[in-house]
């Protein structure tokens, strides 16, 4: 079993690499520091591979043939003194090794296309160590033993997520993203931390399985204290998993802790495609997915939440993807809406039955997504390096110019919207399955959501590749080629997972019982969400294709939902609202001004109240013998009276 | 190991340091003086863990004692020994100290005086770390407390004499009520009279009278820790003082309050402690919610810094008064904490004071491009007072946070709630002061012309920096020497023997 | 010389003392000071001599108490008026309003 | 009432007058002239009650030395005939007070002490028995004081010059 204890290396390969572009890359000439950490990362990737190989095909399995739980290393980091202790350590089991893979595999990726993506950035080093930086963070969170170990890397993946959306710290709205992003993140890391005060409390441990294993277990006595008090009607555990949820949903940019994410997209764009697209923002599906047990067994109440919450987020961002201009944001909105898929499918499942299928859904879709979703962004990389601009009004034609990007962007445009056999098509069937089986409601969502994906990927992939040659940018052909072949590699390689991915048995691999379980892919269930699907992919042509009125006259019929929409329903105002209008003008200001004025003003009070008093007295100090003697001479004679007749 | 050396070192240090005749010379002496502290900190240290290993798990005595009659007619006696957390905090000064030094490397005016007071001062502090005999720590915390008036008054900036006043006369003040509760110590433990700490903690002072003399215990040395109300000198102190005095002040001074709450007003009045402790509590938050939600307001690098050691200090109070055992292992680990942070921040406003002459937010920006070093200084201290992990800041107040979650009243589970949301508030000013002063555009064109940090700037920062990242990425380290310690404390605060 | 009771000589000291008490906090001028001072010193002689004729005759130490008061009221007057001159050279005035400079 | 205690309380009646005139007399040396007379009845004082050797150091040091000293200082410091300036009124009334309720205060006490007045044996007071005690080392013997007095006299002296002494003779 020690064989996984090589895992260790996956985490500290990034972060030596990190270390090193740190402290000497400033020394390193060319992208010299890149290819450093390319290949730190090739290591990590291979080890993960290699993991995942043994994992899943040789010694996975216990003698029932059921994935094991496997903790090679753990040490004790923090020891409290009441009783819990903060452990590091690897724990493997299926859905960290799928993480793995998809964390060191994008990143790999990532790695690659900037060698030429950023080939020239004054800062080429400092880029790499972040990434570096991110990846260690991102990996120690997927091994994560302990509840306080996943969020001390929760923290560093926030920090590293803030230090690369700020990347460009030159430019005023880099830094605001970055602060929003790690604010956001944090106040929603805010009631993760309470979170886990509350389950650690109740189950008297950190540790995840000895966590789960308590907390589900219905005799025992950590679940009956947990349901038993209660704040609100709620009971402590409910909340505890639904402030653990909060942090979730903050990473992973669910409504309404969204707004961070689309500003993130300030940063360079292959950072985009690792953190806020493939893997940072799934956090929040690998926690719930992390604690599914306890979700499932023991507050259904939470997963509730979590079901509705991904819903809404899926839907809610659909719409408004639908009317973004900035491609950027476009994909920023779409990852939240797929997000929001993951998050439903988590919640709709049940502990048991067919219904557990969801879970297995949502970490097919997370993988799947991690594919194609990367793919986009590199591909939008590409794409805003050849016009230099975010905005779809300056593209238009560049099928030819950017033949490999096109094509790579078509596959993963059919991809996410679903469209059989591309890999989108499986996790999608598979989510909307199992939200058939017990959310009809959400299931109804999903199709929505399903087909305005579909309408606003292909209005971008019309809009970027097809229509008219932006005359604004008529200019771009001479720089008009497609980067080096390190920069496409990643998109052919992406190109081909998103083709390929859905076909992986995922079911065998991936299940809460850790027996293999089969995915759901019936006809007759399919129809319906591929041919909305392909109903939104025609009517994006018919929009988007030539140059058209329709766009127009749609919004124009959709009059103000539209306008909302566009301006992501003032979700951003009333957040600006209550930070600028309610805590900087109600409670820090007033905290300030009390300060230095009644706290301070005291103090001041009491040092004049004392110097005035003593001036005052000071005058009786004349210098003058006589006065002086009068005193003594009258305080002489009324202590001998006062001694005398009053004291004896 | 013979501990009065500790103070020792440092004192004849800065004697022999009124006898140079340059610049030159008073800053080597310095240095070695520090270095030499600092060596004889590390074998304390490796004798302490030699000497404790020996005790079992989980065992905590005060070690390498010394007793000597002072005044005998008085029964004051030159009493010292340590223990884990005593330990923790020598090491803790050691290091601001030597740091703090080095950021003084090139001070012009006077430069005797004040390498001498700077001397002073830190073996004040180490005396009062290692006294077991109340009167004796008295008396090393009223020599620390004059020297800090003369390097504000003297070498401050800004309203110097103003701050230089508040400060002395409020910890004067703070003094002298720790007096009074010490003479109620002094008569009422024990059937003699007695300033033996380990005396005094064995026996059982009567709970009218602790009740009585508990407040002026806890609020004295609540001054120096910054408890609200009675934090206000610590802004205009702070932002006053010279970079070294800010961080001896912040990064030591203020610990001794925390010391003197924890190790004398709780440790010899459990019974009040117990019945005080909500109060305590409920101050604590507020300066923890308040000091963060005043210096989302502060315009001045120095003040924001200030504001937020109010706030942090708060979480030293939070766990002293939360009184589980884990709740005081984290507030002796955030002391440890917050000193180094909040020394390293102190030293990184400095540096940028230095070459910018500002240290206003708005004036500043975009240093980063020209000073890369001195902005990751800045930018770490900042990470580790919003509690990245990795950096000491998260260990400590995490520690608190769950050390407060086991009390679970409602109004403790309130309190602790409250408090944890100003790692919110911390992130918002923190990031604004960073955003707005290293990161952006630079200023003008002279931000492109400024000198990065000089070797003492780097070594002084390579110190702190240690110091963080060792508790942060290693905290079983400092844990395994302080634990026995805070368990001894909580034991000692659970003790009930007299209802209230 | 015993028809005069002790105390008469007592109450002549006492008011010679509050005569000088009064010369001393009325009188602006530093020589009617050093006078009334003068006065209050032999008020003090008197009871010395006085107590020692009276209640103890078999002693003389009341005698050399004044004696020792005189020389010392001598050396007192003698360094009074050097005091007193040189303010006049400072001052040029000797009135006790004018020197005050001894204050915060 | 005899004779002699009729002398006596002349001797105090004009101690206490003089006394008065002394402190109050607006001519600064009028008010020495009154001093000097009230000391002189002091002397007197001291003669009626045979301390034959006090009076005479009374005679001499007071009168012959320290009211010259002071009329020789009203010379040097006022010009002659020039009435001293009016005491503060308010000073005035407060020092009468004062002196007054003292007065009645300590009259009061001492008429209320029961002292126990010894009429035994008196000692002889020649000169030569005040020789021998002033310069007796015994128990009785006050040759410390003495010694100590003649240091301050010395030390006095030395003062004076000092003090008196013009403060920088380049400008003199």
């Amino acid at each position: 079993m020690n064989m996984f204890t090589q895992a260790v290396w996956i985490p500290l390969l990034p972060f030596l690499s990190f270390l090193l572009l740190g402290f000497f890359g400033k020394y390193l000439k060319g992208t010299t520091a890149g290819w450093l950490a390319t290949v730190f990362l090739l290591g990590a990737a291979a080890i993960s591979f290699n993991i995942a190989y043994e994992y899943f095909f040789l010694f996975g399995k216990d003698a029932n043939g059921v994935y094991q739980t496997i903790v090679p290393l753990k040490m004790t980091w923090l020891q409290f003194a009441g009783g819990l202790s903060i452990d590091m350590g690897l724990l493997i089991d299926p859905i960290a090794v799928m993480m793995l893979v998809v964390v060191t595999f994008i990143s790999l990726m990532v790695h690659l296309y900037s060698l030429g993506y950023m080939k020239g950035e004054e800062r080429f080093s400092t880029y790499y160590a972040y990434l570096g930086l991110f990846t260690f963070s991102m990996l120690g969170l997927v091994l994560s033993v302990n509840l306080f170990q996943i969020y001390i890397f929760w923290e560093l993946v926030g920090v590293s997520s803030f230090l690369l959306i700020g990347f460009y710290f030159d430019r005023a709205s880099a830094i605001a993203a970055a602060k929003k992003a790690f604010i956001v993140t944090r106040f929603a890391d805010l009631g993760f931390l309470i979170g886990i005060l509350v389950l650690s409390s109740a189950a008297g441990t950190l540790d995840f399985q000895t966590l789960i294993q308590r907390l589900t277990d219905s005799t025992g006595e950590g679940l009956h204290t947990a349901t038993a008090t209660g704040f609100l009607g709620v009971s402590a555990l409910t909340w505890g998993l639904l402030l653990i949820f909060m942090g979730g949903a903050g990473k992973s940019a669910m409504f309404p802790l969204h707004i961070w994410l689309p500003d993130a997209m300030e940063g360079p764009t292959p950072v985009s495609a690792l953190i806020h697209a493939a893997t940072m923002v799934v956090a929040g599906v690998y926690l719930v997915a992390r604690l599914f047990g306890i979700f499932a067994f023991s507050a259904p109440g939470a997963m509730e939440v979590v079901a509705w919450v991904g819903a809404i987020s899926s839907l809610f961002a659909a719409v408004i993807a639908c009317t973004q201009t900035d491609i950027k944001r476009v994909l920023a909105y779409s990852t939240m809406s797929q997000i929001g898929y993951m998050m439903f499918a988590l919640g709709v499942s049940g502990g048991s039955g067919e219904a557990v299928d969801g879970f297995t859904a949502a970490n097919f879709h997370l993988f799947t997504h991690a594919m194609f979703k990367a793919l986009l962004f590199l591909g939008a990389g590409m794409v805003i390096h050849a016009v230099h601009s975010n905005e779809l009004k300056d593209m238009g034609g560049l099928r030819k110019q950017l033949p490999v990007t096109h094509l790579t962007f078509l596959i993963a445009c059919l991809a996410i919207a679903g469209v059989p056999p591309f890999a989108g098509f499986f996790s999608k069937e598979a989510i909307l399955h199992a939200a058939h089986l017990t959310h009809p409601a959400i299931y109804w969502i999903g199709i929505i959501t399903a087909a305005l994906t579909a309408f606003y990927m292909f209005r971008l992939y019309f809009g970027i590749f097809h229509g008219a040659t932006s005359s604004h940018h008529g200019d771009s052909h001479h720089h008009g080629h497609e980067g080096d072949f390190f920069q496409k590699l990643p998109l052919i390689l992406l190109g081909v997972a998103s083709m390929t991915a859905g076909f992986i048995p995922f079911g065998n691999f991936v299940s809460f019982s850790g027996r293999p379980v089969e995915l759901h892919t019936d006809l007759a269930f399919s129809i319906l969400p591929v041919s909305l699907s392909l109903v939104g992919i025609l009517i994006a042509a018919w929009f988007y294709r030539k140059p058209s009125e329709m766009p127009d006259k749609v919004a124009g019929f959709f009059g103000s939902v539209f306008t909302a929409a566009r301006q992501k329903f003032y979700i951003d105002e009333i957040y600006l609202f209550i930070t600028r209008k309610i805590i900087f003008k109600l409670i820090a200001a007033p905290a300030a001004w009390f300060d230095r004025s009644i706290i301070d003003g005291t103090v001041n009070t009491f040092g004049v109240a004392a110097q005035t008093g003593s001036e005052s007295i000071s005058d009786l100090q004349t210098g003058k013998v006589q006065s002086y003697a009068a005193w003594f001479v009258g305080a002489t004679l009324l202590l001998i009276i006062v001694f005398i007749y009053f004291i004896h | 190991m013979n501990l009065s050396l500790l103070f020792i070192v440092p004192a004849i240090t800065a004697v022999v340091i009124l006898f140079t005749r340059s610049l030159q010379q008073a800053r080597a002496l310095a240095l070695g003086g520090s270095v030499v502290q600092l060596f004889l900190v590390g074998n304390l240290i490796a004798a302490f863990q030699r000497t404790t290993s020996g005790l079992g798990d989980g065992v905590s005595d005060f070690v390498f004692q010394q007793r000597m009659a002072w005044f005998p007619s008085l029964h004051i006696d030159y009493f010292v020994g340590v223990d884990g957390i005593s330990v923790a905090m020598i090491g803790l000064t050691a290091l601001v100290v030597l740091a703090g030094v080095l950021v003084s490397w090139n001070v012009t005016k006077q430069p005797r005086e004040f390498f001498f007071l700077l001397m002073f001062l830190s073996a004040g502090a180490y005396g009062f770390f290692i006294s077991l005999d109340l009167f004796l720590q008295f008396f090393f915390l009223e020599l620390a407390v004059i020297p800090k008036y003369l390097l504000i008054g003297i070498w401050g900036s800004g309203k110097k004499e103003y701050s230089a006043n508040k400060l002395a006369l409020m910890l004067m003040g703070g003094s002298a009520l720790v007096f009074v509760g010490l003479l109620g110590v002094y008569f009422r433990s024990g059937s003699t009279v007695t300033f033996d700490w380990l005396r005094a903690t064995g026996s059982i002072m009567p709970v009218s009278d602790q009740l009585f003399f508990f407040p002026f215990l806890f609020l004295g040395f609540g001054v120096f820790t910054a408890l609200f109300p009675f934090h206000t000198w610590v802004p205009d102190g702070h932002s006053s003082a010279p970079t070294a005095a800010s961080m001896f002040l912040a990064g030591i001074s203020m610990k001794l309050g925390g010391y003197g709450c924890l190790r004398v007003a709780m440790c010899l009045m459990p019974e009040a402690a117990q019945y005080y402790s909500v109060y305590i509590v409920a101050l604590a938050t507020i300066a923890v919610l308040y000091g963060a939600f005043a210096t989302m307001m502060q315009t001045d690098l120095k003040y924001i810094n200030a504001y937020s050691s109010v706030s942090h200090c708060g979480f030293v109070l939070l766990g002293i008064g939360m009184m589980t055992r884990s709740s005081i292992q984290g507030a002796v680990l955030q002391m440890v904490s917050h000193g180094l942070m909040t020394a390293l921040f102190f030293a990184a406003i400095g540096m940028l004071y230095e070459r910018t002459h500002t240290r206003k937010v708005s004036e500043l920006g975009g240093v980063m491009k020209s000073m890369p070093f001195v902005s990751t200084l800045f930018f770490l201290a900042g990470l580790c007072s919003l509690g990245l992990p990795g950096l000491s800041g998260f260990v400590s107040e995490m520690t608190v946070f769950v050390g407060s979650w086991e009390r679970a009243e409602t109004g403790y589970r309130v309190m602790t709630v409250l408090s944890c949301m100003s790692i919110v508030v911390t992130a918002v000013y923190i990031l604004r002061a960073i955003g707005s002063s290293i990161m952006g555009a630079p200023r003008s064109a002279a931000f492109l012309q400024f000198k990065d940090a000089a070797w003492n700037e780097r070594v002084a920062a390579a110190v702190l920096m240690a110091g963080i990242l060792i508790i942060g990425i290693t905290p079983f380290l400092l844990n395994q020497l302080i634990l026995p310690g805070s368990e001894k404390i909580a034991q000692q605060l659970q003790r009930i023997i007299l209802p209230l | 010389m015993n028809e005069v009771p002790l105390s008469h000589f007592l109450i002549l000291s006492t008011a010679l003392f509050f005569i000088g008490v009064f010369g001393f906090l009325s009188r602006r001028n530093l020589v009617t000071i050093l006078m009334s001072l003068e006065l209050i010193l032999n008020s003090v002689n008197i009871n010395f001599i006085a107590f020692n004729q009276y209640l103890w005759p078999g002693k003389m130490d009341g005698l050399f108490f004044t004696l020792f008061i005189i020389a010392i009221a001598a050396a007192e007057a003698a360094v009074a008026i050097a005091i007193i001159l040189h303010l006049y050279r400072h001052y040029r005035s000797i009135d006790a309003e004018d020197v005050d400079t001894l204050r915060f | 009432m005899s004779i002699s205690a009729m002398f006596f309380y002349a001797l105090s009646a004009a101690v206490l007058v003089s006394a008065v005139l002394s402190v109050t007399s607006r001519n600064i040396f009028r008010s020495a002239i009154f001093l000097l007379f009230s000391l002189i009845s002091i002397a007197g004082i001291y003669f009626w009650m045979n301390y034959e050797f006090i009076a005479a150091v009374q005679t001499i040091v007071y009168v012959g030395g320290i009211v010259v000293l002071i009329i020789f200082s009203i010379f040097l410091t006022q010009q002659a005939g020039v009435s001293l300036p009016a005491p503060m009124k308010g000073r005035m009334i407060y020092a009468a007070l004062a002196s007054i309720a003292g007065f009645v205060l300590v009259v009061m006490q001492l008429l209320a002490h029961p002292f126990k007045v010894d009429n035994s044996v008196v000692a002889s007071r020649g000169i030569k028995d005040i020789g021998h005690g002033l310069l007796e080392t015994g128990a009785n013997g006050y040759v410390l004081p003495f010694e100590l007095v003649s240091i301050l006299l010395l030390a006095a002296m030395i003062g004076c010059i000092v003090i008196a002494l013009k403060p920088n003779s380049t400008t003199a």
